[in-house]
């Protein structure tokens, strides 16, 4: 055996896909991977994508589960557009995913889940590692990760079956060594999980993990390996944190920042149910979940806990939104702070649980009967979810209305670094509280919000009634027509006095160009990157991101105006577009996906490059 | 449910200080007035101060009860009280909550919502105000409206099963299940507060008379030629007796119950079935349950009531309590710090 | 006593409105007045108002219930703005209603009901009547109306209380002879409702009318009368009908025309609750009817009963929409026929229950998860109904798609005379059948409509699965990236091609002009009286009447052009106008009204000159 | 439910005809597989045409089921199905429908639904898969879980009384209400078969074990072990005796049952309770509903089946057909024209 000569080149970012059968563990070690990869310092974005069905039969097309990252240097916006890497853990995995690794890429595969009958399931007639066509295409890596990991435990006790189960921390140990990765971490991370309950699994893949990265270092076909710096972000501590992490623990952080107790009631929907199992883990911390019957329970609920006093919150995907939508009326139109989280999938209907989409923009704004306004906001990026929890919450208090944050299954389950902020630093939030001196009137608003303030059941003399009914200022049910139109601009103009509270508008570029991006949600990472490429090729391109979809930011009436063209991206059939169409009265192009995945960076920077050959014809 | 009164003595209350301003706007002649007095009279009778207590209701002329109580009030959506009424007490369980409903909004919309509030336990007072009808959207019929009955939508007749609300109630494993009558006021005033001292989900049907869309519905059981015979009062620890004088009662036959007469001629006394509101088996109050016009009397009163386990909003509080003493009080930078973290250095 | 010498003066148009407390039979004269003005020969238009209330504490202001109607000898399109003459049976009806009479008008009143106890319920502190401004402001005339019922009822074996509650067709009996009514139909009627059941009643009745008229032809203060001449409308035989009658009834022709039996299923809610009723009235004709525990059942029911092979409709207003959204998603996906009425009342939730609003448009289009597109059509009067029950069923069954039908209280309450259809000429419906010849591709599509062809269950050979997650053309569950693209443009595409299958848009007045007024729903008679009076003023104004919400009549494109200001009135905050701005790229001017009432004529009449004055300056 | 074959003899179907093409894509060794076998065979013993079943499912794992049928099928929403269903059956009562459900989707969202759709008596044949666990979202506790048990969502333990299908499907009147387990496959066709001849609502609940989110959660009852003590096989006209050689009988103790050993030292065979899927008595059926683990052995086999009632469809049917004898069939032009118009003449 000759050992292999490392050869290592610097590079500044690489995106890495792990794929395999649902049983095969691969959202597991996409996770190690990014862990350790954090932990070197590197930036990083992650998608995992899992099969819809719970356990599809193994080695089936759909019982493929994936998992993509890229880390890097320099910052990384998005999970990366297509793999330089990629590890195929069968046939199947091999079929689905192949077609997107880039060109001379590298292909780990398990020779051995090559068998006819896997073969056969992922619907090839013949081999595809035999054809010369793949071996040119790519750097193919055919290791026999199954018999390898066997001889590795050859002195284990555990069964041939559970020992298999390891070939995942083979796979990722190879892979830690061509990325030149600490294994540390991982190791670390194995005991603390199985070191106690099951040493004997924590032994084996510790063994397993070592046998794939020595097999780099003593492996005969030698190869490339990489090494990437340490990204030069923002000093500080960081840690990684997931769309829904970020929004369990910015709930819990904005409770205490107005001084409530958080109460969550909810109703399990892919991808928002570990929103509800994340805060069920946070007892101590004072919260109070509720698995209600069905999403319009849930909403309620959280509804009666705000009216009692309670920060109100509930949170679902597409069509739980649906049959909440009553529930939110009488929220806006009782003027009680509730905070909605819709992790948005794909529509309509069932339609594709598992993946992404940003389609219910619509339906959050007028999805209700009547004129029946809120606030809506979104956040666009992992990370960005706990200043969105935040956010809505300080509106939700403030203006004493629901409140939509908008969510996808790209941001919920993808992750990234995050930069720990310090709890003693956090936004307050100021809930203005009725004056004990006059006597209370329940619909008189605060001058500033139009806020109505709010006195709690429970607090003496304060006693009123409210309901679904029009009121009149004093609360009592009216039926007068001035009134009812008064109360309807009232509603109107409080969600948009919103906007005065807004921080200014944030500009990638120059406020005036040929071409402005406007995005919001999950797309900003990609986004962000095409702008920037275009600009660091000189193109007068500049782009903002919506943080706020209801009102739209004041600033952005001017900026709209600096630009030629506006390109608006949207993972739907151009929802906001419309909205901006309406208000500004001009048009505005768009640039559509519907396919339950995010954009790539390299399908904005085409459309925008696109537009700008047709501004200079 | 039940609510501790505050630890100073709350300033002594009677039937007005629950009175408000606005017009009640029911139908003269309406039941639902009857009931709003007698829960005017309950409410001052429970020490609790007055800013504790919170009626919540649906849409329905019942569910209009809010804005006629002098209290905290909520006017929420058809059907969904339950959700509304379970979220106040989950976020403050020192309230007394009043959920007010009717037999549409509580058991056809609502039924799901209602089933899951009476198995969660959670101490609330439910009033279901029966009136076989619905009466807000001015007459059609509603699930408990008897079959045959011609109403606007159903002008050949209903043909659906009636639901009966004290077996729905039972059937969902409520603590405290009673049934009262919108013409007897005392009756009423017994058993609301009898509810409210039950710690746990109280569920009272009301039979409720709507006066314009179904009027007479209760006549032939409770009106007052008709009472004697057909009504049976509940009464903890007493023999099921009704009639004139008591001169009938009630008898068990095998799972069935049968109607015997008192005295000489008839049964014995210590024959009858005796009423016990704990009773051990769920099948006592079912079989109370099956009784009613017109094969047996109706019976009116306390059901059950029992206290078998932990109220929902106790169990919320419990599992904070329990994980701040083994887990320590959650301290929030600990949280947004994570297990897992790295530092990137200056410079 | 001397005899009145009558002064008949010819009119061509009055405004009537009766008013008393609830329980006072207001409803019951104002239909009266209504048909014997109808079989008069004129046109009419109705406008009745009920309390929120059953029946509100006798006497006070919440309990007052109305009934306004407009006939006339030329066209007549709304109940009018303000009343001629106002019949007020108590001191509440005359304080709620009295601000509506136009100057000099006739003002009937009960002077019995000036009780002490009465004007205190109504919150007089004085006797109104004896206001020498009213008198001068008004023509009143001071009938003891209670008490001349009692006598004319003297040998009656009814109760006093019975008897006085004929007081109200003593006072019908008194504006008949006002307006030289017939009194004959409304005889007939009475003894055709009582005569059988209640013969004492009857009797009661029709003596009560008799001394009402007659004591206009005796009493001692002589006064106009009115005669309105017969209405010059196309000839032939009419009805009166109702905004939900006609819905009832254009259902049943709907479901023959297709060859289907109709199944609807609704959850009684105010103001949907009478087609319900009204179809249950109609068994023999086929017609299934479900009154389902809530709105979700109901539109299930009839998504099923649809899927099955029957016409399935369901019906309800605003709230009900919320609750019918996940459900009607379902049926945009699965690509099922369905018809959903939505009476629109005052919003936001509970609202204004017995008021009319515009405000559920924005949530038909996008009240769903995801991209839901569907076809939303408006009906824009009482009669109109019939029309579009069979355009909803026409587009439902043809392009295979759940359609919502857009009415309102408004209308749904109103009435006014039809020209009665004959069944034998009524448009078909061609649902296109799966060919028998082909094997059976459950998503392949009808190359003009885009429509899948449905098998209904029981159809041997046919057997095939359909649900709410993605599908591929062959019907089965797909997550392909592309396929959800093509599914989601396809679904889209199919309901713009219903465009094609419009017939031209109707315009009154020029295509081109100064100011073009766009309208929807149930102002469509204000809209086109107060454009036809400025178009006799002799101003470039013309209006076009949406029935089509979604998709917008091709037409529309080029009429937009050729206006230079366009104004878009709705009772609402604006909803068509966003649509309009949006797909435009243009500013549209709106008039924009939110108090439970329809526009005034006055009102759109006031705007349209505004903006011409605007022009010329 | 039942439906009546078409008239000509239709050609003798089996199992294979009920697959279909598509890749079955539940968790190796989930329960779904068995009974999805269970009901391929029982649909081609009823001598219905195939194109005459119609599947409807929610939303679950369990809710998968129509796309494995070959028949017609439709795959709704999460606790739908019953309005679906209901739909289908009334547009064409000809059709056999089939409801299956999961214990989230059948008592969770769904409950108000299968509460009403029991009421009406829908002639539908309903199977719901109790796993008690939401499978498809990942192992949330569902409204059958029981007290304590650990889930995601519950990770301290859930404090929930748990619903009993079987009773919840009694106290909702339903005329057919069994219970079957997933580990015999053939006494689930015998239920299902009895279900499928049973005119009016059918109800099954079917003890299905989900290997991956709640594995052997009924292993207790019915696994190898201990279904001999465990399982109480019900059987009509037979008395109620279980364990091994049916060494123990259930005798009736007042209103509670009682286990007694049958035999020379225990009880004799006639003092044991008489299964009577017809008993006349509610509380017959309800008590048996009440025994289950660990006090007594799970009862299993159909637990009441009787037909007081019309089905809802009949009753639609009745009416129109009743209308139409009286008023004869509806003419399109008479009710355009309706009751009173007037004629505007020409010029
Ligand atoms: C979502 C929704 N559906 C329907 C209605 C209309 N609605 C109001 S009250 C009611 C039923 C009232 O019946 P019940 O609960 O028996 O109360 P009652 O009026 O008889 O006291 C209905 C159907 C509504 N307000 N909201
Ligand atoms: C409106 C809506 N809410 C929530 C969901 C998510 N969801 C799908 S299945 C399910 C529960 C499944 O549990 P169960 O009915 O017991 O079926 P199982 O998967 O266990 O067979 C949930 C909550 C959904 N699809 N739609
Ligand atoms: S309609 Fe019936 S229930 Fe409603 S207020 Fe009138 S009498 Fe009471
Ligand atoms: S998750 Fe459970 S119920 Fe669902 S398919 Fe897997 S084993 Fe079956
Ligand atoms: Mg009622
Ligand atoms: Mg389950």
């Amino acid at each position: 055996m000759i050992k292999s000569k490392d050869r290592f080149r610097e590079i500044d970012a690489v995106v890495v896909r792990f794929a395999g059968d649902s049983g095969d563990g691969m959202q597991t070690v996409g996770e190690q991977f990014t862990d350790a990869s954090a932990l070197a310092g590197n930036d990083i974005r992650t998608l995992p994508d899992f099969p819809a069905e719970i356990r599809a039969p193994a080695g089936s097309l759909p019982g493929v589960s994936g998992y993509q990252l890229q880390f890097g240097s320099r910052e990384i916006l998005t999970p990366g557009d297509e793999p330089a890497a990629l590890v195929a853990m069968n046939p199947a995995a091999l079929k689905t995913n192949v077609g997107d690794l880039a060109a001379n890429g590298l292909l780990v595969v398990n020779e051995d889940a090559f068998t006819k009958a896997n073969l056969r399931l992922a619907g090839y007639d013949t081999n595809p590692l035999d054809d010369p066509a793949l071996n040119e295409r790519y750097e193919v890596i055919r290791l026999r990760i199954s018999e390898l990991t066997k001889d590795a435990l050859a002195d284990s006790p555990l069964s041939t079956r559970d020992k298999l189960r390891c070939k995942n921390f083979f796979a990722l140990g190879y892979m830690f060594w061509v990325y030149d990765r600490p294994i540390d971490p991982t190791l670390e991370s194995i005991q603390s999980k199985w070191g106690k309950r099951l040493p004997d699994l924590a032994d084996a893949n510790t063994r397993a993990l070592k046998a794939g990265y020595f097999l780099g270092e003593t492996h005969e076909i030698s190869r490339n390996r990489y090494q990437i710096a340490r990204a030069r972000t923002v000093p500080g501590r960081y840690r990684k944190i997931s769309g829904n992490d970020a929004l369990v623990i910015g709930l819990i952080a904005a409770a205490r920042q107005a001084g409530k107790n958080l109460c969550y009631a909810g109703y399990p929907i892919t991808p928002a149910s570990s929103i509800l199992e994340g805060l069920a883990r946070h007892k101590n911390h004072g919260v109070k979940t509720i698995q209600a019957e069905d999403e319009i329970a849930a909403v309620g609920m959280a509804l009666g806990a705000s009216y009692a006093g309670d920060l109100g919150v509930t949170g679902t995907s597409g069509p739980g939104m649906c049959l909440k939508a009553e529930f939110v009326g009488l929220a806006v139109t009782t003027e009680l702070p509730l905070v909605i989280i819709d992790v948005q999938r794909g529509g309509p209907s069932t339609g594709l649980p598992t993946k992404t989409e940003q389609s219910d923009l619509l339906q959050s704004l007028f999805g209700r009967n009547g004129e029946s306004p809120l606030p809506v906001i979104a956040a666009s990026s992992p990370a960005d979810c706990f200043r969105a929890a935040l956010e809505a919450s300080r509106i939700a208090l403030e203006f004493s209305t629901p409140v939509v944050l908008l969510s996808d299954n790209y941001i919920a389950n993808g992750s990234e670094p995050w930069l720990i902020e310090d709890a003693a630093k956090l936004p307050a939030i100021n809930v203005r509280e009725p004056s004990p001196d006059e006597p209370y009137i329940s619909y008189k608003r605060d001058p500033d919000t139009l806020a109505r303030r709010l006195a709690h059941p429970g607090r003496p003399g304060f006693e009123h009634r409210i309901g679904g009914l029009e009121k009149s200022e004093s609360g009592s049910v009216s039926y007068d027509p001035e009134n009812h139109e008064l109360m309807t601009r009232l509603r109107a103009d409080k969600v948009a006095a919103v906007a005065k509270t807004l921080p200014p508008l944030a500009v990638q570029g120059a406020p005036e160009g040929d071409v402005l991006v406007i995005g919001w949600g999950g797309t900003q990472g990609a986004i962000a990157s095409a702008v920037r490429r275009l600009r660091d090729e000189g193109h007068a391109v500049s782009n903002t991101h919506l943080t706020h979809l209801n009102p739209l930011h004041p600033d952005l009436d001017a900026l709209v105006d600096g630009f030629r063209r506006i390109l608006v991206p949207e993972l739907n059939l151009g929802q906001l577009r419309l909205l901006l169409a309406a208000r500004y009265g001009r048009s505005f192009t768009g640039l559509n996906k519907v396919q339950g995945r995010p954009f790539t960076v390299a399908e904005i920077h085409d459309k925008i490059t696109e537009i700008l050959t047709s501004l200079q014809s | 449910m039940s609510t501790t009164a505050t630890e100073t003595a709350a300033p002594a209350l009677n039937r007005k200080d629950f009175v408000t301003e606005n017009d009640v706007r029911w139908c003269p002649g309406c039941g639902d007035y009857a009931i709003l007095n007698a829960l005017q009279r309950t409410f001052p009778a429970l020490g609790i101060p007055r800013e504790k207590f919170v009626v919540v209701s649906g849409i329905g002329c019942s569910s209009r009860f809010p804005y006629y109580m002098n209290t905290y009030g909520f006017h929420t959506i058809h059907g969904r009280a339950p959700a509304v009424a379970t979220g106040v007490k989950v976020a403050n369980p020192e309230l007394s909550v009043w959920l007010v409903t009717g037999d549409g909004d509580g058991l056809s919309i609502g039924g799901n919502h209602m089933l899951h509030l009476l198995r969660r336990n959670v101490d609330i007072n439910v009033l279901l105000f029966n009136n076989r009808v619905y009466g807000l959207t001015k007459g059609q019929y509603s699930p408990t409206s008897p079959v045959g009955m011609r109403t606007k939508s159903s002008p050949f007749g209903s043909f659906e099963q009636p639901l009966d609300p004290v077996r729905f109630a039972l059937g969902a494993e409520a603590g405290f299940v009673a049934r009262t009558v919108d013409n007897n006021v005392k009756h009423m005033t017994a058993t609301f507060e009898a509810a409210a001292r039950h710690k746990g989900l109280s569920f009272v049907e009301i039979f409720q008379n709507c006066v314009i869309f179904n009027d007479g519905t209760f006549d032939p059981v409770y009106g007052r030629e008709q009472r004697d015979e057909q009504l049976l009062y509940l009464e903890h620890g007493k023999p099921l007796r009704f009639g004139k004088d008591g001169a009938k009662g009630i008898r068990l036959n095998g799972l069935e119950p049968e109607i015997v007469t008192v005295g000489e001629e008839g049964a014995a006394e210590d024959e009858l079935l005796i009423h016990d509101i704990h009773h051990p088996s769920h099948l006592f109050a079912a079989l109370l349950a099956r009784m009613g016009y017109p094969e047996f009397p109706t019976p009116v009163g306390v059901f059950r009531s029992v206290q078998e386990r932990a109220t929902y909003e106790d169990g919320i509080a419990a599992q904070i309590a329990q994980t701040r003493a083994t887990a320590g009080e959650g301290d929030l930078q600990e949280l947004l710090t994570g297990d897992a973290t790295w530092e990137v250095p200056r410079g």
